[in-house]
């Protein structure tokens, strides 16, 4: 038990990794298909543990440090020296929050994939990309090191875009897929050569260590600024959104859900690198201002895109980017007043909770949405929702899966996605009353936008060429039912998930002297 | 800026970067797009491995090295993993385009294009 | 028009980027360089290699050459993914 | 497929690129190269034979399922020695000191010797595997994908 506490960072990245090397070998060899499933399962059981272990004691002792190849785990820099040479891993709050996030999504979708990925060809690679994309958010998300953030972004961007490509019989994956790679390689070469600006003045590469050399001159701040332009194309913020509602789209259904976990990583690094990377140097309020205008701009395009789609999963994509606006807005407030202690105490935190809160809600109710629709594309054959109709006779469990998926995201009151907007409403109104009301107002054009599709599709005299459709299979309907659970569990009791989750990673972003302290605290 | 002239490599790899930034954005053929993210890739890595470079330095490696200097070994190995992973962001989207071409004939990115508002 | 205005926009980011370039430490002459300095000391001893940057890349940075091989077995994995036959066979694999 | 004179000078030219890469892999630890270097250097001679042959001639030899375990077997046994090192942390190089690779060069300028490095030559030879195969498979399956043929399981 000792030993799996405390090589509990890296065995949550490196075992999903041998996992896909297996993966190839055993489908084919011995187990094939079934065997493949259920190992692929228990190795994802058996992390979920391990994360389930780690949030725990990162909640209790605090931030984690993991040096590679040292003779200890905590020493992070070398007897004597007073510089970090290794790779560090430094898990905190925020971090382990997003490992739960992505970890909870990938599962369902892993299960969710099971039935639904029966019969197809090519099926031991998708498993095997599963687990890397899987493997490159989590290292992405617990990594204290600016290169092995590239390295890790990369392994995620690769095996989303392969993902995304998988249906290559349709001209229109192989397109989504290729902007998802082009964005991804011009990203994740802004983000290097960035990081190559950080080492020519500081000769290291922990984020730790340069946030305590950080001195903030002209060259941080190009390379602020190249950081900021690579990880806002990657999380789909306006303007840099175009790829993002045709990766979406046309994604098979385990692996929508997992990208769309990806885009929010990549929101995590950003926050990591303005609030840790750069904290305490910048001007919060300008850099806050512009957080929460990419927001803003987020939240009131998506949503103006999305009423008009008839594709129902484009639509669904275009309300990801305008959700992603929601967070935007709650952590741009917040660090927008982070230098102020009582604006920062009376709403700024508060902000802060519902922008981050606002993450694993909108993941957790857009990836049932997402599985909501493929499971019609999966039985219907269309994404058309002008072909659709009457729908929820035959297709019970869906109907009422995509209702509590469409209340959650327009902010009804007995679920999750209401916790998080009250508290971004409430905040925001006493920041700035205009950027509320707006944000008020996207969520009602987002309910007109989600009850329009539900009329459409689910209710309405019955199709005749749709009478024979049934209900998806068994492990489908698993799939949505975890995240449907939670989304429940986290509308039912909001305060308990705000306190024992979601306030530790909002901590861990305003308290950086933290992150920085626990590598460099030896340091003068 | 009192070291202009000494920094060439530096502002070579931001004028490569530069370049690879108009084929990218303004070149409508799928192939030369990718040779631009190619030409983006080279200036990144010639940007660090310059940023490693001492004056006279030999190659940190101890075999039979003469006396002197080393330059920095980091760059070094920065690069190299940056090479290798940019080889295979390039087979992948080359894949893709192999399979764009069959789809569509055509590798324009105005006329292939399928998904569109 | 939108060809001018991006072009304009890429001249900036150009123009950033070069200025950017100058005020880096002159070539040749890479200041501070303590993280280096401790590799090039120490790997003979500690990773017993002679080659600096074998050390580097596979013990003072070796995952990242973990990821680096991942990343190249996943574009792999990828790009066979890709191309894979269409029919299905009968065991569905 | 080629001329006669450019098949027969690849036949006999895959030897030397091939022995060549294999230095290259091997003696990573002691002179520039390493594993990626020196797979790349062997799948070139892959790609020779590529030019010289057809990719027809070739995927009889060069099959898809060999590939596949090569290069996993080369990922997994990387992956291994790092997981090795668990007794103290990953990546620990345990080798150091031990009777495999485990000796340790005079400081400063030397001529290099063979059985030093810890588990650095052993990665090298795992990378090594891993690249030769990796891609080796895609430039394979690009080529017979080019011509509207599959790879052989």
């Amino acid at each position: 038990m000792d030993f799996l506490v405390t090589h509990a960072p890296i065995l949550i990245v490196a075992l999903p990794l041998v996992a896909a090397f297996v993966i190839p070998l055993i489908s084919i060899g011995w187990a094939g298909d079934r065997g493949r499933n259920i190992f692929s399962l228990a190795i994802f059981a058996f992390i979920a543990f391990l994360v389930a272990i780690l949030v725990q004691n990162v909640h209790a002792v605090g931030i984690r440090v993991y040096t590679f190849g040292a003779t200890a785990p905590e020493l992070a820099l070398p007897h004597g020296y007073m510089v970090p040479v290794r790779i560090i891993f430094e898990v905190d709050g925020m971090s382990i929050f997003m490992g739960l996030v992505i970890t909870t999504v990938a599962l369902a979708s892993l299960i969710y994939s099971l039935h639904f990925m029966k019969g197809q060809t090519g099926q031991a690679r998708f498993y095997a990309l599963m687990m890397l994309l899987y493997a490159g958010m989590m290292g992405l998300a617990f990594t204290g090191d600016m290169f092995n953030m590239f390295v890790f972004l990369e392994i995620a961007s690769i095996a989303g875009a392969a993902l995304a490509a998988y249906r290559t019989n349709m001209a229109d994956a192989i397109e989504g897929g290729f902007k998802y790679i082009v964005i991804s390689a011009v990203s994740a070469l802004l983000v290097l050569f960035a990081i190559g600006i950080l080492y020519a003045q500081y000769n290291v590469l922990s984020i730790a260590a340069i946030a305590h050399y950080m001195q903030y001159t002209t060259l941080d701040m190009i390379a602020l600024a190249l950081l900021a332009i690579a990880f806002v194309m990657k999380l789909a913020g306006v303007p840099l959104h175009m790829w993002a509602p045709d990766t979406y789209t046309v994604a098979p259904a385990g692996t929508t859900p997992m990208i769309l976990a990806a885009s929010y990583t990549s929101m995590y690094a950003l926050y990591r690198v303005t609030f840790t990377l750069y904290g305490g140097h910048i001007n919060t309020t300008a850099i806050g201002w512009v957080v929460i205008i990419v927001g803003v701009l987020s939240m009131f395009i998506g949503v103006m895109m999305a009423v008009h789609q008839t594709d129902i999963k484009r639509m669904m994509a275009y309300h990801a980017i305008s959700q992603g606006g929601y967070m935007l807005l709650g952590v741009g407030v917040g660090l927008a007043v982070i230098s102020d202690p009582v604006a920062l105490a009376s709403y700024g935190r508060d902000a802060m909770n519902g922008g981050v809160f606002h993450i694993i809600n909108h993941v957790f109710y857009k990836a049932l949405l997402f599985m909501t629709a493929e499971a019609i594309f999966f039985r219907i054959g269309t994404r058309d929702t002008n072909k659709m109709g009457g729908l929820a006779r035959n297709m019970k469990w869906t109907a009422a899966f995509y209702v509590i998926g469409a209340l959650a995201i327009s902010g009804i009151p007995p679920f999750n996605g209401f916790a998080s907007k009250l508290l971004i409403y409430e905040s925001v109104l006493r920041f700035n009353p205009i950027l509320s009301v707006i944000a008020m107002f996207v969520s009602l054009v987002t309910l007109a936008s989600f009850a329009k599709v539900f009329y459409s599709a689910f209710t309405g005299p019955e199709m005749p060429a749709y009478r024979e459709v049934r209900e998806v299979p068994k492990s489908m309907i698993i799939g949505m039912s975890i995240l449907a659970v939670c989304i429940i569990f986290f509308g039912l009791f909001p305060g308990l998930v705000v306190d024992n989750i979601v306030a530790p990673a909002t901590n861990a972003l305003i308290n950086h002297t933290a992150y920085v302290n626990a590598v460099m605290g030896a340091v003068p | 800026m009192e070291h202009v002239a000494g920094n060439f490599p530096f502002v070579a790899s931001a004028l490569l970067i530069g370049i690879a930034f108009y084929i990218i954005l303004f070149k409508r053929n799928l192939i030369k797009l990718i040779m631009g993210i190619a030409l983006m890739s080279s200036g990144v890595n010639l940007f660090i491995v310059a940023l490693g470079y001492r004056t006279g330095g030999n190659a940190p490696i101890y075999t039979d090295v003469p006396e002197g200097p080393m330059v920095l070994s980091v760059p070094q190995a920065l690069t190299l993993t940056s090479i290798v992973i940019n080889v295979a962001v390039l087979a992948l989207m080359l894949t893709m385009v192999i399979h764009t071409y069959r789809h569509t004939g055509d590798i324009d990115s105005e006329k292939s294009r399928k998904l569109k508002g | 028009m939108r060809k001018v205005s991006g072009l304009i926009l890429l001249l900036v980011l150009v123009a950033f980027l070069v200025i950017g370039m100058l005020l880096i430490h002159p070539f040749g002459d890479p200041s501070p360089t303590d993280m280096d300095d401790y590799i090039i000391e120490y790997a003979q001893n500690q990773t017993g290699s002679n080659s600096v940057v074998a050390s580097v890349v596979f013990d003072y940075r070796g995952l990242d050459t973990l990821g680096e091989a991942t990343i190249l077995f996943t574009a792999v994995t990828g790009v066979l993914l890709l191309l894979r036959t269409q029919k299905r066979k009968e065991d569905g694999s | 497929m080629l001329s006669k004179i450019v098949r027969t000078v690849a036949n006999q030219l895959i030897l030397f690129i091939l022995v060549f890469g294999l230095y290259v892999i091997a003696h990573g630890h002691l002179t520039p190269g390493g594993g990626f270097q020196g797979g790349a250097v062997v799948v070139s001679g892959v790609v020779t034979l590529l030019v010289a042959f057809s990719s027809h001639d070739l995927k009889k030899s060069l099959r898809e399922r060999v590939l596949t375990i090569m290069e996993s077997t080369g990922a997994l046994i990387f992956a291994i020695l790092g997981f090795a090192g668990l007794g103290t942390v990953f990546f620990y190089n345990f080798l150091v000191g031990s009777p495999i690779f485990g000796r340790i060069p005079p400081t400063g300028s030397n001529p290099g010797d063979f059985w030093t490095g810890g588990f650095i030559p052993l990665m090298n030879f795992a990378v090594g595997l891993k690249v030769i195969a990796g891609l080796s498979a895609v430039i394979l399956a690009i080529a017979l994908f080019a011509r509207g043929e599959e790879m052989e399981e």
